[in-house]
């Protein structure tokens, strides 16, 4: 077995040494009766086999590359440079722990001090953490940190945020005894959220651009929560976007949530994604998730460490914060090694190239004929479609376009059953768009 | 020597990527920023400062990295590669599901598999990581209790031992936490726990292999007394790798058990994540499961993504990276090489405890161990040396300290996890080197512990400092 | 540009420092009629663009793993461990030049001692060298170097050896003076060169298994060789059969060769490759290439030099053994790897396995009716085709498999034009041959 | 800390590979081999075997690394990538050429762009390394000569400053080598060339820029001398980095020039190649190029595989690999990035030159150097320091040693090339060091520099001894 290392003579000697019989002996605490059984699985395969096995598996799906692909809402597909992938495969930092040594662990820590403080600029707020497991439980948890700010018990989420998210916060926030206020579905609904602020409000969750691409200045928003004493959560899924648009801290969020998958990290399916949480400093003590801060060794050079334990659960408990313990360390440094290849003015490009594209992809569905529903967006926009969206992303596909995904595959019963969400990227072609038009007028 | 930070190099109006400038974007007049406040590195310049930092971390590839209860083993290579394949890499999670064939697919082989090897019925696939599949159990065993009318169970019995995630993720669902005593041989208190198993109770959360490093070998009455109390038994699974294709939770009794796939199939930790908490389930506890949840149509696979169960934990279906290289490892392994798994990883700890017990002082003598062996300080005692001195002395031998001060039920506790991945020879040379240190700590030479490491990147940081006033992003130097 | 990191500002400031007004002064030197010529040539441009015309390029190549393959001839396809590839790409060992400052090197000095021993032990000689280009051009230094051993000018080349082995050999010997005997080109053609041996003889090459797939015991012509004071070179071009195959040094060859892609090594539709070399010890100043030693530090800690360099051109220059300057040190990283994976038993697993697939293909083949003319073969066979080999490669192709090499194709002259080289590895499957053998029999 | 061979820690019956043991070979009786006498490694101990040994090296991810004439400069990683697509990678030479085209159109392509960047008519692709191209244009020479009835031609001009290849390369090909002078400003003396140029001449091997960093000022007056002699200008393409985009090498006369593919155009070093060494040939020489020769038909490119040229270099088609990497390289940088690394590679140069020449002695003041400042020692003359003993004491500061003791023609020569992929902030580093160590030099600390290194893994190694006494292989230790 080629993963392990010992040799039946080793295992004889060790067992001379421990002084049992055999392997068995050791697991003598085991009930008998449910030791070995029989376990109806196959036996090893050499690493030809299993590769062989895999790559079967992945041919049968259709890679976002293969052909013109417009799917977006909340994945997005971007061209991440090869330098990211090669770094993050480095032993150093792909077979490390989470780094509780700082000693030998400053190569990961200084990695997440420079996240943090990118995270922080991109949002325009002051502090954010190590990172969260993806966007949607990073809104789940901005939610139930408004809680422990405010004391207060409700959030309501717009009717703009992705669904997904709403169902997670809805999931993990109730579970932890708070009110959800979910507002309908609807294409430009962010200033909705506004009535329903009251002075029982923990929070409004508002998202820009939303899941139909609607790009919103939220300050208004803001200032009408703070009056009520309510925190503004501003939830980004296309981190790409805060290249070109106002910053959620220039808008006055009080929290700003994120996926960063975007950045640095390829589809896969849906995960492992990367959770961008970012908040103002008076608000750092009920964070979520680590935190990477700066100190000095004994003989006084610079050093960081992970701080502020006494919010997390190997310390305090069930008087966590969260229940979380694992970050997404490897994803954060591929998002903070590909952010420090675009820098501020590659990131702000490549923002202006994305949008560009979508001005692009929207010309062409509507000569195509469709009405596009997006007012103001960044690289995604809404489309109506005749007839339903599910049937024509179907038709679509066996010309070999992959349109966009169906609003009803995500909220089945928000009636907008009509709805397409297309997006396009830097990695969209001018073929990719004629591909699509083309399809659409047939 | 000092790395910079990115802040300090890099250039404010530099970039490492060739993009085209792009045009102003006059449909979003008002919307837009002024440009983007970070610096940017050429190529070469990157990789000289990630190649750098990363020289100055510690990892499983360099050495033994014996940190109990995080199961730090080998990360097979071909299963970085199996991921990265374009099939599975460059999928979107909402294509549609005809063009996803081979990775539901792969889900439901993953499934398959973690079904098989756990005795359970049903698994939930999409918790990214243990302390989520902790929570994900929890609502689907609050669920079942809401749905036959017993939502008024609201306390959760947690060994003295456990994980931090335990009572956490009971606190975080508005469960009160109560402990269980624990007996002199480091097993849950069975007379403790059937005093405290009342008609309150909604489940019990137990860690098996438990946190010092053994079975709980009354297990199965563990498991009668809660359902005969009308709890469910929630299994930590972070030991799996323990038992492994050698003893099925479910033969035990277990309803609810959460797999990190980062520990048992060997996804790599990457320095705090991603991980991958699947949560297997018993039948009772099946239909509360979340969404997605993949089913079985007459021609194809498809996903069922709304309505299922108690909700969603995350806006897709979970780590799909990770199922890839976590059935890589599988298939790898087989039935056979995973119950090999098992063996070989509680043979070590066995190992590293028969060679180091007449040094240091192990917190229970008495019989086997399972994957790890606990140490208490009593041996320490009177050198003036502590537990953490003498981890930070392990870092200028060349290893990574031990799990220190875990489980709380242990003084000044060391919990020493090899794992399978270690040869002999390794094991020798680290049995040696802590043989040296226990007898330099004895002979009087606390000087080398307290300081201790000397030979790291850094010294010993000040923790206090960090934590009195926080600094968490980089600021500009005062001009 | 991404992959420089000078910004405007520093090349002022720099050519400031220097006292130059701008760069061109810097290149005062240059001829101005010759200077910044017109390049007509595409300008810079960016990763996914570049990406996207090597891809596009990629794709109208048909991988040797998209279908049934059966191409040897020297060149294999063999399934490479993962472990191998990434370790290669490792900072330290990819991006490190020759290791002339051994007191930073010592990863890649180790490792060269590591892979001689392990080069010596394959071939059964005493010492092998670091690696040379490839197999082709490590013949052509083995006869080279015979003629500074015997101070005689006469190499035979058995009909047996791989014709473009044999005139990388004529081309390069000849060119340093050599006479080189090359002997028609026959299936079992070892035996023959026996009788050319005379006096003035230097060595005789001899291929086993050879070009046709034929394992030869060459105890005897080592005997006939010696005996005239000649030295016998044995060349193998699939470096796997060592695992199987009797090695040169037992059957008394004084020079081994071969061709050491087969381990670890991808195809690279030929290059590049590792060339390897070894000898027996009382020949060692005479051998091309570089050669890492053990010896001591300052502090008497075992450490690794390059060594007995007086051999080398950067030293000797005109008096050199060889031009050699580079070797193939990644390359042979990758074989070392791979090889240190498979250990001997490994090794043997593996040439059992190989051997297993060739019995099976030469059923396959006999069976739809073709004559096999490779008496006793490891991985490869000899067919005789009805007509032109070459029309049946492009028959066969046309359903889908590529069915090996026509040996018109290696040695147009031979007048083997009904002659096809199949070779299988452990990557053919039973499906593999199947799909030829229905192809054969259409 | 010392890492075993993997003699002393391999198994002998461990395999890191899960293969089965196959059947025994039967049919081939008497010509199999009892077992193979080498170790395996589990897998878990291969990757720490060989991650422990490559932090025992320097690379250019870690820091400048300016040996001159050598050319350490960035390895882009998307040329890894683009080499590994499976349709290059999985390519076998001899698969019928229908279905090779992408990879034929990716040679003729790069051929066209060396071709197009030296401004020469032909290119031979198939020699793998610089000394090999060498070889080739010399065996093009030979030819052509002997073509004309000129072969009595056996004499080839070399300045003393050449690379040592040169005079092996035309030794080998049995030409006599003659050196021709300097002048005093590190240049061909004209009328030495002049003087030797005769009817015995074959060629003249002349590197340019040289390899004391300057650019042959009189090259074209070196081409017509050549060409009214009846003999060839080679020019040895090592330097071709500093003037790439920026000069084309046929506008100078040149007939034959190798080009390092790893130089130029930054394929990785991979710590002693594989390299690749095409050759730019002029219109009379192109006929004898050696096999094989893309041609092409009317809808497919096709292979001359036999009859072409002189004869043959190698078994194949040369590096792909490596072609695959430069013209990715040279795409990404198109014609406008090309000569920016040209002028960079020389501005980095002269910075350099400009910031040390107070301390340490430039050994051609006058004037700009190309992409490499030479200097000399007599700066050291009194210090008891040499220059080994200083390029020692650069280990220390985590710098690579710079070329030493070449060209030949300067005393103690000190030769540093940083390539255009450094940073001003890395010089500046790089050049505070080396004034540092300059003035602990002559501040009389040349106990720093005798005994230096002291931080890297090893102290100074023993190379008389590992000549005197070669060993090497292992061999098992005596009982």
């Amino acid at each position: 077995m080629r993963y392990l290392p010992l040799t039946p003579e080793d295992r004889a000697q060790m067992l001379g040494v421990i002084g049992a019989p055999d392997v068995d002996a050791l697991f003598a605490d085991v009930p008998a009766a449910a030791r070995n059984p029989a376990i109806g699985l196959a036996p090893h395969a050499g690493e030809l086999e299993v590769e062989r096995e895999l790559s079967g598996l992945a041919a049968l799906n259709r890679a976002a590359g293969a052909g013109p692909f417009f799917c977006g809402a909340g994945a997005y597909r971007h061209h991440v440079p090869a330098t990211v992938d090669h770094i993050i495969q480095r032993s150093e930092f792909l077979t490390s722990y989470t780094p509780y040594q700082p000693e030998i662990a400053q190569g990961t820590l200084q990695v997440l001090f420079e996240f943090q403080t990118q995270v922080a600029r991109l949002t325009g707020l002051d502090v954010a953490n190590a990172s969260m497991y993806d966007g949607s439980t990073a809104c789940a948890e901005a939610v139930m940190m408004a809680q422990r700010v405010t004391r207060r018990e409700k959030a309501i989420l717009s009717g703009g945020l992705h669904p997904h998210y709403a169902a997670t916060t809805q999931t993990i926030a109730h579970a932890e005894g708070m009110e959800i206020v979910r507002q309908p579905a609807a294409i430009d609904a962010e200033a909705a959220v506004i009535e329903a602020i009251d002075a029982e409000t923990a929070c409004v969750v508002v998202q820009t651009p939303n899941v139909f691409g609607v790009v919103t200045d939220v300050s208004k928003i803001a200032e009408a929560a703070h009056a009520k004493g309510a925190l503004l959560i501003v939830v980004t899924t296309e981190a790409v976007a805060y290249g070109l648009l106002k910053s959620p801290g220039e808008m006055g969020a009080d929290i700003a949530v994120a996926e960063g998958q975007s950045i640095g990290n390829a589809l896969n399916y849906g995960g492992p994604y990367v959770g961008l949480f970012a908040c103002r400093e008076k608000f750092v003590r009920n964070m979520p998730g680590r935190l990477c801060g700066e100190t000095v060794d004994a003989e006084g050079r610079r050093g960081y460490v992970l701080t502020l334990s006494t919010r997390e659960q190997h310390i305090r408990r069930e008087k966590a914060t969260s229940n979380i313990c694992t970050n997404s360390g490897l994803c954060a440094l591929a998002f903070s090694i590909h952010l420090s290849l675009l820098g501020g003015k590659g990131l702000s490009q490549l923002a202006r190239v994305n949008h560009a594209r979508a001005r692009e992809l929207k010309a062409a569905v509507e000569a195509a004929g469709l009405e596009v529903l997006t007012p103001r967006f960044f690289n995604e926009i809404a489309v109506r479609t005749k007839g339903p969206a599910a049937d024509l992303v179907e038709r679509l596909l066996a010309d070999g376009v992959v349109a966009g995904v169906p609003f009803s595959r995500l909220d089945p019963g928000a009636g907008l059953d009509d709805v397409l969400l297309l997006c396009a990227t830097e990695t969209t072609t001018s073929d990719d768009i004629a591909a699509l038009k083309d399809a659409l007028a047939r | 020597q000092d790395e910079p930070l990115l802040f300090e190099v890099g250039g404010w109006d530099k970039t490492g990527v060739d993009l085209p400038d792009g045009p102003d974007a006059d449909d979003l007049a008002g919307l837009t920023r002024d440009g983007v406040d970070l610096p940017g590195l050429s190529e070469p310049e990157a990789v000289r400062h990630y190649v750098r930092l990363s020289q100055k971390n510690h990892a499983i590839d360099l050495a033994l990295y014996p940190l109990g209860s995080c199961t730090m083993k080998h990360n097979p290579r071909l299963n970085e590669k199996m991921a990265r394949l374009a099939g599975f890499a460059d999928l979107h999670p909402l294509q549609p599901v005809s063009t996803t064939q081979g990775a539901l697919q792969l889900m439901d082989r993953l499934a398959h598999w973690l079904k098989t090897l756990t005795g359970m019925p049903a698994v939930a696939l999409s918790p990214k990581a243990g302390a989520h599949g902790e929570l994900c159990g929890l609502l689907c065993i609050k669920a079942a209790h809401e749905a036959a009318g017993q939502g008024h169970r609201r306390t959760v019995l947690v060994p003295t031992s456990a994980h931090g995630t335990n009572p956490a993720t009971a606190a975080f669902v508005g469960y009160s936490v109560t402990e269980i005593a624990q007996t002199d041989d480091g097993r849950v208190d069975l007379s403790d726990l059937a005093a405290k198993l009342g008609p309150d109770v909604a489940a019990i959360m137990v860690t098996n292999p438990n946190t010092c490093g053994l079975f709980e070998r009354d297990v199965i009455e563990i498991a009668r007394l809660t359902h005969d109390a009308g709890a469910y038994f929630y299994c930590d699974g972070a030991n799996f790798n323990a038992i492994v294709g050698k003893v099925r939770p479910g033969d035990l009794g277990v309803d609810a058990m959460h797999i990190n796939l980062h520990k048992t199939f060997s996804t790599p930790h990457g320095g705090g994540g991603p991980g991958a908490g699947p949560v297997v389930l018993s039948q009772a506890l099946a239909p509360f499961a979340p969404a997605p949840w993949i089913v079985s149509g007459p021609d194809a696979l498809g996903l069922q993504e709304q309505d299922a169960g108690f909700g969603r934990m995350c806006a897709f279906h979970g780590q799909m990276g990770m199922f890839v290289r976590a059935y890589a490892y599988m298939l790898s392994h087989g039935a056979d090489g995973l119950r090999q798994v098992a063996e070989d990883a509680v043979l070590n700890a066995n190992y590293v405890k028969a060679r180091l017990s007449d040094v240091m002082s192990p917190a229970f003598p008495e019989g086997p161990c399972m994957h790890e062996a606990l140490f208490d300080d009593a041996w320490l005692d009177g050198t003036g040396v502590t537990t953490l001195d003498f981890a930070k002395a392990m870092i200028d031998e060349g290893f990574h300290p031990m799990t220190m001060y875990f489980p709380l039920v242990v003084h000044g506790a060391m919990l020493i996890e090899p794992t399978e991945t270690e040869s002999k020879a390794e094991l020798d040379r680290f049995c040696e080197a802590l043989r040296a240190l226990a007898g330099a700590a004895k002979a009087g030479e606390a000087e080398r512990f307290k300081g201790a490491p000397f030979l790291a990147p850094l010294r010993r940081l000040d923790e206090t400092l960090a934590a009195r006033k926080p600094k968490l992003a980089w600021t500009p130097p005062a001009e």
